[in-house]
């Protein structure tokens, strides 16, 4: 599929969703909300995405942007899923009944990043400790002890 | 020498380890550590004391063992005498270990020697 | 006397059937390193393994968030150690598609015939460790010697023995040891004539085959969805070579096959890995003798700045794709960085393959797994 | 059929294991195939190789005399703030003030060994050497002072 | 040329005639104690060296070579070292049964002793039904086992006393087959009747196809009885990090170290006594020469000979295997060396009925 059946297609899926096509993947822009059905479709219509290879969350200081890595063992075109989240309180659908292997990293993202995601099936903390405070890969966290600075 | 020499053994091992352990101790000037008196688990403080039911499959090889273990000591007076007595004597243990390889077979077949 | 010692407690307080919830690691002898895992057993039969993680974790994505492109290389070296080199042709990689640096191709030869060479090395490791995992502790020496041959090769050459850091943006740090050649092709003779003693110690051994056939399946689906890589994949038969799928360097110019299997059991993910090693092996015989003259590194400026956008490479470790995920405001140092380790994705499906088998089981998917924990723990 | 099959599963096992046997017992008796290195004993003949990189050093030449010029490059090029220059001003017999290093400070502890700042370097003053016995009782004397007491710049290097 | 020969018979006499009989008794006791004593201790050094040597070799390694000429004295340091460690008792541990258990474990071993004929005419006690008491006191090794892996309260423990108790009790019964094997073919449960009847040949020749079947199931069984790899399972390393006695340490885990390494020399003993002899010089047939030459070694050396080969088998099996899983090890059992092993004693029924072995 070329980049332009891809939009066409998502567009039909998630109508609010926009494009950028500047780096070496098809980017797509959703809204947290409408992120999850645009997800099951793609694993499960026409394009069969069935391998997240990438999860993770990026902090731009006003927001927080979730971004996935998708492609298919089958046709192997990768697509890049985006959505902008709240950094007060973001919130956003779990993908790990689409992807398991999306359990391990939400929750990774959930303790780096504080980003919640609704209905996921065991959402703690799993690298640091049960008690740490703030959220270490934002660009606003000190820790006065443990970090030096060059 | 009779008997005695198993007395005299049994002095043997308990002199042997108490001594080994009264030396340690009396060499040694050991250390109060909350830590010390800890189980180990790899590091982490055991939560639960494993002493409780346990599963039912290791038991069963020893309900099994004790069978064929009898059987085993029936077994020890026939082989003193199994070449004196001849032929009657393998007869009669065919038959033994056949009743017993049919016990072991049901055995087999009830699923008692598959581990759960 | 036993008035201090309860000699049953009542079940119901400990779950149902008896269940035994018992901690392995982070100072177990078969996690290699400080994973911990929290497993609750039935009996010996496992129900579930609960990972917990951050026992080393460094955050080496907020480290780098503070280098510049040029250092931020040598920091990777530390996360699956036993692939260094090949984290490091990752993140050099990355940064010479973004400034789309030209590298001579005497580098790209190199780079290349290191990678294998490393990837061989962890290979050996691994063999050696999942060997002892399962009680076999000979295999560990063999496979050590004829990863201590590589690990010189390395030193002659790279400067150091596990963590490499021979490679710069544009191409390597300096030249390869005026031996280089000599070397390889001497271990190239040693493997082989040795390869055959891990077949009769380990592989055609009948304690190894049944301890490893049918033991932690992974189907070629389970695999793709907990997105497992390297040879954890292709033994479930998923293709997932990213030197075949994606080639960088020189990879499309050498002759070499994705090694396949489609048991997914724990005995195919070790006869993926030993195929493997003689697939690098093929590799760099067909490049040592062909490794062009010229310059070992490209030019580029002093100051190396990406351009603003997001950037993402990836190659193939030991242990499967290793992803660097740069997002870039245009400065020296990337505005966000974020490793997709392939351990990290493998040791997800762990849970899934070892519950419901025994302890003993437990080993032998777990070493096949091949786990790094700094790896995982980043 | 079943006995066949056992039996042969039985002679399959045990002859996969004697070839095993046959295997360690090869090497028992070879005591030639032996690979251990004597580590302390066998220092005077311990060859490292000369690319090792093993811990930043600074050569001086029999005048006490270095190449390093306090530029901090090496400063500015490492990861971990491992090298620490400490300038001063020196004054040489004309009367001309010159930036010159009082220390090149080097804490051992903190280096991955990733060479950058030997890259870095514009004169060549700084070297990795293949020293690997590093350990010490105190980590305070990992922190190491590079160039000599009393050294002083090379003529000629700017 | 020394022998151990005829010692045990002039002692005695030379004992009974200066004293008593009581107080001579009581010597002889004394005597008793400390031989074994000390050869408890001697054989603990020995074999652990000798393990770590042997396991060293196979390893393309040195193994210890710093203490002493060649690394002999390197056992006698470690015991020094295990000696000088604090022995912990865990606090929520049973602690009249963690300490009884080494206890239980070395006298174990130290009864098995016994009935050894260790060289001609030296021998504790010529019991007349060895065979039968070795089996039976044997058995009782399991206990100490269980016992420090309930009393320590320690989940490894646990799992790897309740895998020895499975283990231990199933493999006894095919060493017992094993065992039952030379018994029809001697028609004896004395062990110097059973090294007698093999004064012109060993069992393992005379008995054939059924006596090295025997031997095969022996080894294999006793290997698995005394936890040794690849049967480890109760100490399996990568799985139960230390098994039944992951909480003992210093002298307490010394005993259990060393009771393993004497229960190999029992065993290995045993084995060399019912399969190769005991004591018997090699002697093939009519060759009196030959016979002639052999019988000049001494019968200890004989002994020891054997038994040393043997406790090189079950080393070099441990250093080359992989382990088990534990359902494998059970199967192995039941499945494999069971059947076998009841079908090899009606083999050797025959055999002995109609006198088809030499």
């Amino acid at each position: 599929m070329t980049n332009e059946e891809i939009k066409e297609y998502i567009s039909t899926l998630a109508p609010a969703a926009t494009f950028d096509e500047t780096g070496e993947w098809l980017n797509i822009l959703v809204e947290p909300t409408a992120l999850k059905p645009l997800m099951s479709a793609l694993r499960t219509g026409k394009m069969q995405m069935n391998y997240l290879f990438c999860l993770t969350c990026v902090d731009f200081k006003t927001h927080l942007t979730m971004v996935y890595h998708l492609s298919a063992t089958t046709h192997r075109q990768s697509i890049v899923i985006k959505a902008n989240l709240n950094r007060d309180a973001p919130v956003i659908e779990t993908v790990c009944d689409i992807w398991r292997t999306a359990e391990f990293l939400e929750r990774e993202v959930f303790e780096m990043f504080g980003v919640n995601f609704t209905n996921h099936p065991d959402l703690r903390k799993l690298i640091l400790e049960d008690d740490f405070k703030g959220f270490p890969l934002r660009k606003d966290f000190e820790d006065p002890i443990n970090m030096i600075k060059l | 020498m009779g008997a005695i020499s198993l007395i005299a053994l049994l002095i043997a091992a308990i002199a042997f380890s108490a001594g080994g352990i009264l030396v340690g101790k009396i060499l040694v000037k050991g250390s109060k550590n909350p830590q010390k008196g800890q189980a180990y688990e790899c590091g982490i403080p055991t939560d639960s004391s494993p002493w409780h039911q346990f599963n039912v499959g290791y038991y069963l090889f020893a309900l099994l063992f004790l069978i064929f273990d009898v059987e085993l000591v029936f077994l020890y007076p026939w082989a003193v005498v199994v070449k004196k007595v001849g032929m009657v004597a393998l007869i009669e243990i065919i038959v033994f270990i056949f009743i017993l390889f049919m016990g072991f077979l049901y055995a087999h077949k009830k699923g008692a020697l598959k581990w759960s | 006397m036993y008035n201090q010692t309860e000699i049953l407690k009542d079940t119901s307080e400990l779950g149902a059937d008896g269940e035994l919830v018992i901690n392995m690691g982070p100072q177990h002898p078969a996690t290699h390193g400080v994973l911990h895992l929290v497993v609750t057993l039935n009996g010996e039969t496992i129900k579930k393994i609960e990972p917990h993680l951050g026992y080393i974790h460094r955050s080496i994505e907020k480290m780098c968030e503070s280098l510049t492109y040029r250092q931020f290389i040598y920091v990777t070296s530390r996360m699956d150690y036993l692939s260094s080199h090949i984290n490091n042709l990752g993140c050099a990689l990355l940064v010479e598609k973004g400034m789309a640096i030209e590298v001579p191709d005497r580098a790209k030869y190199v780079r290349v015939i290191l990678s294998e060479l490393t990837r061989i090395a962890s290979h050996e490791l691994w063999l050696g460790a999942m060997a002892m995992d399962l009680g076999a502790f000979t295999p560990f020496f063999y496979a050590f010697r004829e990863r201590e041959m590589i690990t010189d090769i390395m030193e002659d050459t790279c400067g150091a023995r596990l963590t490499m850091n021979y490679i710069v943006p544009g191409g390597l740090m300096y030249d390869i040891h005026p031996d280089f050649q000599k070397k390889v092709k001497a271990f190239i003779t040693q493997f082989k004539s040795k390869v055959t003693e891990y077949e009769d110690l380990v592989t055609n051994n009948v304690i190894f085959q049944s301890r490893t056939k049918g033991v932690g399946i992974l189907t070629a689906e389970d695999a793709i969805s907990y997105g497992c890589t390297g040879p954890v994949a292709r033994a479930s038969g998923v293709s997932c070579d990213i030197r075949k799928l994606y080639p960088y360097e020189v990879y499309d110019k050498v002759e070499f096959d994705e090694v396949l299997e489609t048991a997914g059991d724990s005995f195919a993910r070790y006869i993926v890995r030993v195929k493997e090693m003689n697939q690098s092996i093929r590799i760099i015989e067909q490049l040592i003798d062909n490794i062009p003259e010229g310059d070992f590194v490209g030019k580029t400026k002093n100051v190396l700045k990406l351009p603003k956008g997001e950037f993402y490479t990836r190659v193939e470790t030991a242990r499967g794709e290793f992803g660097v995920f740069v997002v870039s405001e245009g400065g020296t140092t990337p505005h966000r960085i974020k490793f997709r380790s392939p351990g990290f994705s493998n040791l997800s499906a762990l849970n899934h393959i070892a519950a419901g088998s025994k302890i003993g089981d437990l080993m032998a998917s777990m070493g096949t797994l091949d786990l790094v924990i700094p790896d995982i723990d980043r | 059929m079943f006995l066949k099959e056992y039996i042969a599963d039985v002679v399959n096992g045990v002859s996969s294991l004697l070839k095993g046997m046959r295997k360690t017992g090869y090497y028992f008796v070879h005591p030639k195939e032996i690979i251990t290195e004597q580590y302390p004993d066998n220092r005077a003949t311990l060859l490292m190789s000369e690319r090792f990189k093993g811990e930043v050093v600074m050569p001086h030449d029999a005048q006490n005399e270095h190449a390093c010029t306090g530029c901090t490059a090496c400063e500015l090029a490492c990861p971990n703030g491992t090298i620490k220059v400490v300038t001063k001003f020196e004054v040489s017999p004309e009367g001309k003030k010159k930036k010159a290093i009082d220390a090149l400070v080097y804490r051992l502890e903190l280096c991955t060994m990733c060479n950058l700042c030997v890259v870095a370097c514009p004169s060549d003053a700084i070297k990795m050497a293949p020293n690997f016995e590093h350990s010490v009782f105190d980590r305070t004397k990992l922190t190491k002072v590079l160039n000599q007491p009393g050294s002083k710049i090379r003529e000629g290097i700017e | 040329m020394f022998s151990l020969e005829g010692i045990t018979t002039s002692v005695q006499d030379w004992l009974f005639m200066k004293f008593n009989p009581t107080m001579a008794l009581a010597m002889e006791c004394v005597i008793v104690i400390l031989l074994a004593i000390s050869l408890f201790a001697i054989l603990g050094l020995v074999l652990v060296l000798m393990e770590r040597k042997v396991a060293a070799h196979i390893q393309i390694r040195l193994g210890p070579n710093r203490v002493g000429p060649g690394g002999m004295f390197q056992t006698v340091a470690d015991t020094l070292k295990l000696i000088m460690k604090e022995g912990l008792v865990p606090d929520m541990a049973d602690k009249f049964l963690f300490n009884l258990a080494p206890f239980v474990v070395m006298m174990v071993g130290m009864l098995l002793l016994a009935p050894i004929a260790f060289a001609k005419n030296f021998q504790i006690w010529d019991i007349n039904i060895g065979v039968l008491y070795i089996s039976s006191v044997s058995s009782l090794s399991v206990i100490g086992i269980l016992m420090a892996g309930w009393a320590s309260n320690n989940k490894y423990s646990l799992l790897g006393a309740m895998r020895s108790g499975a283990q231990i009790v199933s493999y006894e019964l095919s060493a017992g087959f094993a065992v039952l094997t030379i018994v029809v073919l001697t028609g004896s449960l004395q062990i110097s009747e059973i090294v007698k009847a093999q004064e012109n040949g060993w069992w393992i020749f005379k008995g054939h196809i059924p006596a090295i079947i025997a031997f095969v199931l022996y080894i294999i069984a006793v290997t698995a009885e005394t936890n040794r790899a690849p049967f480890d399972l109760a100490e399996a390393e990568s799985e139960l990090t230390a098994g039944f006695h992951t909480e003992y340490s210093g002298m307490r885990f010394a005993l259990f170290f060393l009771a393993e390494y004497i229960n190999i020399f029992i065993v290995c003993a045993i084995g060399a006594t019912l399969f190769f002899g005991g004591w018997m010089p090699l002697h093939i047939g009519n060759w009196a020469a030959f016979n002639h030459i052999m019988d000049y070694i001494p019968s200890s050396v004989w002994f020891m000979g054997k038994t040393f080969f043997l406790i090189f088998l079950i080393m070099w099996f441990r250093w080359t295997f992989p382990r088990l899983r534990v359902d494998q090890l059970l199967n192995l059992e039941w499945k494999y060396l069971l059947p076998i092993s009841l079908f090899n004693l009606l083999l050797v029924a025959i055999i002995a009925i109609l006198g088809w072995h030499f």
